[in-house]
């Protein structure tokens, strides 16, 4: 009460100050006292109400109409001021809401993460960045005991929470896998009808998985409508695409998936992505597959961790650095 | 206590007349120029549920004094559908209305006390109080 | 433009109206006039704006002073036109986060539901709801071929999106225990384990595992420091404490945990819950435990499902229908 | 283009100098009473950011045209510690001020275009302009 009194008493001052001088130094301390009762969450009509109140202590002889009118602007603002405390209602939840999605972002996180193996004969590198707070993309390296290793990449279509969620599932399933050596194609089956099980039909999830000998240096994958990754041949210096059929995870609970076969030589790599790198926007176009084989043909000579992290860089200041779509590249290159 | 007036909702031409009463009952208890628009406001709100919603029903007034403060009471009542969950009208923002200022949660805002009773398919009884400060 | 030059001729129409008669019917279309702008998102220092025009149009001799102050309190009215749009930018915001995390909450229900078992002998109930939309509560039934029935119930601490995140965990871990029958300690030990790696310190999940052996009628149990449940014994017609020692999952990697086993005869009860359950609040008093077996005698000649859901209707009132907690109730029940 | 005016920023005093300025300009341009508040709201925004974080600097002015339209160019400059992440700095309701309708976004939206160039380290620049309607 006594601290309304005492802004009603420096709103009046201001206001003839105003009024007697025309200053600028009176309407800067104005705003000053908006933001401050703005921050005092005094709302709007009440701010209305002060100016009533000042300027018929100023002028106790106004015409009656200049009294009239001005309650009638008052009168206008209580809805204003309603809206206004409404708001303020909002944002107190949204904060809450906000810090809780952080903190799921961050187990997230915790959950998600994978160790990049450290293999002889191999040279791998692995980015994974979300477009919101939380990821729906995945990625996960399983390693054998008898030398293989397994590489999975999946998306879950959609974004936010509710991505995330599907994702964490991913992760277990593929947790509960066992850890020897499984083919690409009845590991996707497998998920297939994990997904199928689990998920609404409106959500899909699509996913790679390849697996890379290395005693026969043979890379062995099948896809569920994922995104093409790139094969480098180094002896022809050329990229080129690595298709596979495959109907994405959760739509037919019986779909079997075909599996591929490339051999790598020396020096290839195999980069597996998700469409957050390929659907990169820069203005209202989006980029070539070939932009990316050419960025990442640019950084070729660096070390794998060092090329994924180069691209990124480079997508990332092409979209202005807002993602709009999770971004996954890893890179699997066979050691010259 | 013993002294109620009250306003028939029937047409929206009722709504003013309710707001008319109230601000002259506010006026002569002694409530300031905002206060007034508030209560004008938070009638305007029940007067019109009633006629938007339940057709028709009235909106009453009661001068209340305790001990050491007086204040108006308000009952707006209908017997129209009723309100089927209460929690989810009260919650901001989110009304059939779109949010922003209207419905329930505002004359909550513009009031002191605010309390609601609704029967599903017998009808609804809002009573809010306004303190004199 | 045209449109607003619109309002501002009916504003100046409706002030008109007002300064000459003061009559009630131009205030309320004044409040009409303001609802109306709020929802064409025009901000307050527009509204004043519009006010200062019509009366300058409406008494173009107004004293100097009045307009200085107009403009005065147009100033101040700045900062508040942008608070209000920046809270307009946070109640879309909200809106579509609202709508993520709803999304994520059937995605959750569908992910979570298990079947409750039909079998010979036994009569079983169930109830779980969230406090908010996403459930911080699991249970679940694992039924084997040789007539064994687990029963599982956990509550992460916390609520909302990192519970809900965290939950999903649970249920993937679960889901890939072989089906057959596993000891509640070695379920335990299993969950530990992973809870242990995958969620960060500040954690924690409560869980209880029940093993019901129709053959023997012995329930077997252990808890992670869960919260304890009930056993009803219809001889004696008497409610026990279901004491288990345990340490909550997710503290130490190599914690084992003791196994209870409690003989059921007709008529006998395994009552499970969270502490959603026990720790309602009326006023500002948490209710006593007993007023929980208290609330289940009362309804014990009905089916058990029923139990629980006059159970949680009852205290559901009582909390004046705002859950502050997941709830969630398990009755398991020897035929006679 | 060719003619700038800019008050240098030191203290909180030239907060006032810089509005006073700016104001003048707009309304000899033609800008009305809420353009003209608008444009001074700004111009404190940015004025008392370089005040308050980098010590120093200032605010010019330039009048611009194109074909068909007249308008107001703010630029404000300054060498100081520079802005980490912009992204986040120019997120709304969140921003070191507590948000509401304070900080760089509020000068985004009291302006028709905005841009800001920061080296952290080096200093900010944040160009804005208002065009005559
Ligand atoms: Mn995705
Ligand atoms: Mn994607
Ligand atoms: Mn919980
Ligand atoms: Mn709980």
């Amino acid at each position: 009460m006594s601290t309304l009194k005492l802004d009603l008493e420096s709103y009046k001052d201001l206001l003839k100050q105003y009024i007697e001088s025309q200053d600028e130094q009176a309407l800067y301390r104005a705003e000053q006292f908006s933001k401050h009762s703005i921050q005092q969450n005094i709302s709007p009509d009440v701010i209305i109400d002060v100016h009533i109140q000042a300027l018929m202590e100023l002028y106790p002889n106004l015409p009656e109409n200049v009294n009239n009118s001005m309650n009638f602007l008052l009168e206008t603002m209580i809805s204003y001021g309603l809206a206004y405390q409404e708001y303020q209602a909002l944002r107190e939840k949204q904060l809450e809401l906000q810090s809780e999605i952080s903190v799921a972002a961050n187990m997230q996180q915790t959950l998600l993460s994978t160790t990049k193996p450290e293999m002889d004969g191999v040279d791998i590198g692995a980015i994974s960045t979300p477009a919101k707070q939380m990821n729906g993309d995945y990625y996960h390296f399983v390693k054998d005991g008898e030398g293989s290793l397994g590489i999975a990449v999946a998306d879950v279509i959609g974004k936010g929470v509710p991505a995330a969620l599907c994702m964490s599932m991913i992760k277990y399933s593929m947790d509960s896998f066992p850890d020897n050596r499984m083919d690409p194609k009845l590991i996707l089956e497998g998920m297939n009808r994990v997904v199928e099980r689990n998920v609404d039909p409106s959500m899909f999830v699509t996913m790679f998985y390849g697996l890379y000998d290395t005693d026969t240096n043979d890379f062995n994958y099948s896809s569920a409508g994922h995104e093409p990754g790139f094969y480098y041949s180094a002896e022809e210096d050329t990229f080129y695409d690595i298709e596979a059929e495959g109907l994405v995870l959760g739509v037919d609970r019986s779909v079997t998936y075909t599996q591929y076969t490339q051999h790598m030589n020396p020096g290839d790599m195999v980069i597996l992505l998700t469409d957050g790198v390929t659907e990169c926007r820069t203005g209202d176009r989006f980029i070539e597959r070939e932009e990316i084989s050419d960025v990442i043909a640019q950084y070729k000579h660096l070390p794998a961790q060092d090329i994924t992290e180069q691209v990124y860089h480079h997508f990332e200041r092409l979209q202005d650095f807002q993602l709009r779509d999770d971004f996954t590249m890893i890179i699997l290159r066979r050691n010259v | 206590m013993d002294f109620q007036s009250c306003v028939n909702i029937k047409k929206e031409w009722d709504i003013v007349g309710a707001r008319q009463l109230g601000r002259d009952i506010s006026k002569k208890i002694g409530f300031g120029t905002v206060d007034q628009a508030r209560i004008a406001t938070a009638i305007s709100e029940l007067a019109r549920n009633i006629y938007l919603y339940a057709g028709t029903g009235k909106v009453c007034f009661e001068v209340i004094e305790n001990l050491n403060e007086k204040g108006l009471r308000i009952i707006a009542i209908d017997e129209g559908p009723g309100i089927r969950d209460v929690t989810q009208v009260m919650e901001d923002g989110f009304s059939t209305s779109g949010g922003l200022g209207a419905g329930l949660p505002g004359v909550k805002r513009l009031m002191d006390e605010f309390d609601v009773i609704s029967k599903y398919g017998e009808g609804t009884e809002v009573n809010v109080v306004k303190w004199l400060r």
